[in-house]
């Protein structure tokens, strides 16, 4: 059974060592490293931003779970279709979106990743394949099952790839899309994003157990359980059943173990969680810093020095706060925006 | 092949021809592979297409609605069918939260393009689980398009429509349809957004408005009504959402009464958007007699034979409401 | 105690008013331990009455909707709450295929007595799934009693005669009220199928009808029409299912005018049915202007602010309306 | 794994020996060939019913599975909160249901156990600890955990029993249910009738894998997998399980194996799966009669003989066809019950 390894990952005082890079690309432990930055830093903009009003709408912050999204994203490509949930910024920017539409996006702007009609919850860039997130909880789930068989039906090899947290997997429609999956050979890829937490509520308190690869072995889905704070880690499994997935094996299943700095919402470690997580398990969590221990891993291994991180982490720094300074100055959508496109056929609305 | 259709073959050549033009187009639900879940309207598709496209699935509506919205999104136009609508409380998140919203929630990006094929399958002591007829609901959400053909061209073409239409379609069908025959036309593709209520008989006496099996309830009580020298104007809605209230109006404007027949419930229903939607836009003189509607009785259906004699409206219901109008 | 209560607190108060009369009564559903997810309405009460009888759940609407209806059955008083009602149309076939109809369905057996607390929580750019108001669902199904509690007194009142009630009840409360503040009287219970809508404000030149926040904004608006010299009679409906129009009926033949605010959608809405059940039953001389109402636009609720503002009906809005209506 | 106990009774040419009395009280025995044959013969007298038009409504027929309502029944008292679904014959008239009261309402009267209001898919005997089937699939298994939490917060040693099928266990709501029951630890005993089939789909078309107990495993429940054609094995699990469920350890999962004689509705073998099961399989399958083999078993074990078995058949014929007789004169219900009861609260109805 899975809950050995679980139980490791699941305690922070285990796991802080930095990543093994040992026989790993370089291109892609420095895109890895790159991309981790660049998210972090997009989220910590969009935390002061929330923080200072600028952002009307809620904030769902993946601080600290960027290695899940970079790990699998490396193996994926734009053809692909890949569906988030309410705390997708990670997932978005590591397809490659522009980091300046989601944060005009996010601020309810005309030229965001949605066109301001989705805000931070909602996000969509297709030309990335990123096919769409939603607050709904495992709203997406059984949709990227779908996006999966159509790539299936279309006769190409991409994969439909489904990002849900461990509070999703308690969903029923989550446990029929396994199946479904299955039973039709679906080309999908569902990563569950174990953070421990589904807003209050940590998972010892929903579930039974708290591997939700538990579900994937059940339904005859291959899995791997990881380290989701690993970048190398993350990659690794996934790399392995994506080919597995694209070669027409079927649907298969990552749990990656990992936790969210901030709290449920907006900029706050303490927000709705306050009562179940105590500072010393964030503080703990902390040191397993995905980016840290990326960078620990191949400065050991002398592919790069400490200089070489704090450049790139004020070059990163200047791009996104670019792009959010040209994001605030973008106009909102216009009152029209209200009823075209309720439906598609014709722009014709009725309200 | 032969011209002649009833109301389940007419939607057998439309899942036939889509099939065979659209290799976008697949079917998934429950009980296609069955010779009998869904009458005569999906019969040997697999055979012919193959269990690839067709397909028979787990009992797991709300993932299978969801995968085949999923599908849309990335480029399909699938099909969905439910047996009975009253599995499609399951489903709603992925037809409500999902299919409804994502085009405007994205901008006008996505396109989820799914047909959602419910049947009205009741009567038969079925009882108050299997026997919905939900439209007001759906009728109720912003984005999607609800239809219910009445005729057998409309089981067809409305069929074919709501597939290629770029917008999710609730495609409503009903089982007491199923033996309803005529002689159709070839194939013509016609473009949902344009599809509008239809007048299916002229009148001057009174305008009567329906949809799906109560449109045939209502023709058939035109006729005893032409014998009885009323003259009764039958529009039949087909497309419940978008709602488009102008020929009801222009043709209430003219008989000066209103009668809506619903095979719903009362509260909340199509029948009382119908008549809001006249009154509010008919001058205060215009109705010689207050509007009235013919629906179910707000209660779950009942199983006993002797009952749902008593729940289902008939055409002498009709005739008996219509001579309380008019006199 | 204190008899100053706000809205939400006023909702506290039924809570503990129940839990600690009443040894049947229990909550469950999402957020009931959490600070923030249902407001200052269900502050603290698992610390009083522990985490037994006050619940937090996985996210599980369907499951502990459907927990919530059998321990009904089994003669509890459960009250599920659904911190959005968007949340659930994961929980439709409980609510709706079973909830609804078991007492029909078992003759009169089966007493499903839940109460579903559904929160409408809109608004701050939640967008498209986090702002649904469903009462037009709910008040379309025969089975389910349909309560919308505008003052901080039925907030607290309406929900002690929910729990109560034998039968299961849709109590749909909305988060932009939970700052109005009132004085109340002690606790006294009421049947809730004596339940009927209530006229806040006596008026002579039209008649408004509303529920829930809608009915906030009627008694804003008609203050600012008082001091336009127009006295409107204000109708609060509390009671959406079963539909009682007795009251507005006998106002509107009283005003000869109508106008109906809500917070739902357009098509199939509960806007409509007034309207309807109005028209049917007063004479066609009846009005001087045809009724109106105010509804969302039919269409998915935005994100950003200032689509928001566009969104939602104003105080200033039903101020013109019934400008345009009476002149 | 489950899978290799599972793998030898879904064969039909397996366990078709007399059942293994040893040991087993008497009394129970004699009940359980009894209430078995009661239900066979009730069933039968149903599909004769239906085959000559005396019944309008759709009429699912267990026969064949009866020994897994009547193993489990044993173990349950009036107060407990039984739930079934559209094929609940079987469950009502094994927690004693009156035979009478059933025909009468699978024929629609007044005088039927719902009344008249439901037929043969929707039943109900609450003092006979019957808590309703419906024939949504799935539709009562979280009802099952409601009603045993409410036993669990009523402080009584009552339970929750769900009866479902292998096709039901393909909706979400199960394994919400699954894991709601456990995380409350919730006193429920789920009862899946695997008969292989959900409608015209073999499970082979709809599941990975056949044994439903997996799902019991990944939410942590104790479960028994049993021949759903040997009453002593399910009472032998069920009354171990039942007793553990009554002391507090929370819910417990059962799944049997067995199969239906009958198509999926009405009296004929073929109707909705003459596509897929062949009638060789039919044949084998009724070879393990679960009837037959507990006479067999009694028998060989000198509890009774073959005289026994053929009188009591044919007292039970003649008790059966009393009640047929009795219903079939029973008054339909008056046309007023259309709107009363809509409501309970004051037979105030809005029509
Ligand atoms: C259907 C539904 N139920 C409840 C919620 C409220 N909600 C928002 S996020 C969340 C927790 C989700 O937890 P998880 O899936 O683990 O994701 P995480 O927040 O940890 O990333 C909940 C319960 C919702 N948005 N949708
Ligand atoms: C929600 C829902 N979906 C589909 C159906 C149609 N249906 C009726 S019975 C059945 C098969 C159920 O199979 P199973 O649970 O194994 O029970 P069995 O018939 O074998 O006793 C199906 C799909 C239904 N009644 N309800
Ligand atoms: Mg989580
Ligand atoms: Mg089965």
């Amino acid at each position: 059974m899975p809950d050995d390894f679980f139980n490791q990952l699941s305690d922070p005082a285990n796991f802080q060592h930095p990543v093994n890079v040992t026989g790993q690309d370089k291109n892609l432990l420095f895109n890895q490293l790159e991309s981790m930055l660049h998210i972090r830093e997009a989220e910590s903009c969009l935390a002061t931003g929330k923080r200072d009003g600028f952002i009307g709408g809620p904030v769902h912050l993946g601080v600290g779970q960027e290695a899940v999204a970079v790990g699998v994203a490396g193996s994926l490509r734009k053809s692909d279709k890949v569906f988030g949930a309410h705390r997708s910024h990670s997932h978005v920017l590591a397809m490659g979106a522009d980091v300046y539409r989601l944060f005009a996006e996010v601020l309810g702007k005309e030229t965001g990743l949605s066109r301001g009609m989705g805000g931070s919850m909602h996000l969509w860039d297709k030309p990335n394949g990123f096919y769409g997130a939603v607050p709904i909880v495992s709203g997406t789930v059984s949709l990227a099952v779908g996006a999966g068989l159509a790539a299936k039906l279309q006769g190409s090899k991409d994969i439909g790839v489904s990002f849900l947290g461990d509070g999703a997997v308690e969903e029923g429609v989550v446990h029929e899309s396994l199946n479904l999956a299955r039973i039709l050979n679906a080309p999908v890829l569902f990563v569950v994003e174990n953070n421990l937490f589904a807003s209050h509520m940590h998972i010892s308190l929903r579930q039974p157990k708290a591997s939700t690869a538990r579900f994937a072995a059940a339904n005859d889905l291959p899995y791997e359980i990881v380290d989701g704070n690993d970048a190398v880690a993350v990659h690794k499994a996934a790399a392995k059943l994506i080919a597995n997935i694209r070669e027409g094996r079927g649907p298969a299943f990552i749990e990656a173990i990992t936790y969210r700095w901030y709290g449920h919402v907006d900029w706050r470690e303490d927000i709705d969680v306050g009562v179940n997580r105590s500072s010393g398990d964030v503080s703990a969590w902390r040191k397993r810093d995905p980016i840290r221990r990326l960078a620990d891993g191949m400065i050991q291994a002398g592919l790069c020095n400490d200089t070489f991180i704090s450049e790139l982490k004020s070059r990163t720094q200047q791009t996104i706060s670019n792009a959010w300074q040209r994001a605030l100055a973008d106009p909102y959508p216009s009152s029209s925006a209200l009823l075209t496109r309720v439906y598609a056929s014709t722009g014709e609305n009725r309200g | 092949m032969d011209n002649k259709y009833n109301y389940g073959t007419a939607m057998l050549a439309a899942f036939e021809y889509l099939l065979a033009n659209y290799p976008e187009v697949f079917v998934i639900g429950q009980g296609l592979w069955s010779p009998w879940y869904v009458g005569n309207s999906m019969t040997n598709l697999e055979k012919k297409f193959g269990t690839a496209r067709v397909i028979d699935t787990p009992v797991s509506e709300s993932a299978c609605t969801g995968a085949a919205v999923g599908a849309a999104l990335a480029g399909m136009k699938p099909i969905v069918v439910h047996p009975r609508i009253d599995f499609m409380l399951y489903a709603m998140d992925a037809i409500v939260n999902q299919a409804a919203k994502w085009s405007h929630m994205f901008g006008g990006q996505a396109s989820p393009a799914v047909t959602i094929r419910g049947i009205i399958n009741r009567g038969g002591e079925q009882g108050a689980q299997h026997s919905q007829a939900l439209q007001a609901w759906f009728a109720h959400i912003p984005g999607l398009r609800v239809v219910m053909p009445a005729t057998v061209a409309d089981a067809r073409d409305l069929l074919i429509s709501s597939v290629l239409s770029p917008d999710p379609v609730l495609f409503i069908d009903d089982r007491w349809l199923y033996d309803l025959e005529d002689t159709l036309p070839p194939i013509v593709e016609h473009n949902l957004a344009l599809a509008r209520p239809q007048c299916l008989q002229a009148g001057h006496d009174l305008t009567i408005v329906a949809s799906g099996y109560s449109t045939r309830l209502a023709l058939n009580a035109g006729q005893k009504l032409t014998g009885q020298g009323i003259s009764a104007e039958i529009i039949d809605l087909r497309v419940l959402n978008p709602f488009y209230p102008e020929l009801i109006v222009e043709s209430v404007e003219r008989t000066k009464h209103l009668l809506v027949i619903d095979g719903g419930w009362r509260t909340c229903g199509v029948a009382g958007e119908v008549i809001a939607s006249v009154v509010e836009r008919v001058s205060t003189s215009c109705f010689k007699k207050p509007p009235i509607r013919i629906t179910l009785p707000d209660a779950p259906a009942p199983t006993s034979k002797v009952l749902e004699n008593a729940y289902y409206p008939t055409v002498d219901l009709i005739v008996n409401c219509v001579n309380k109008l008019m006199h």
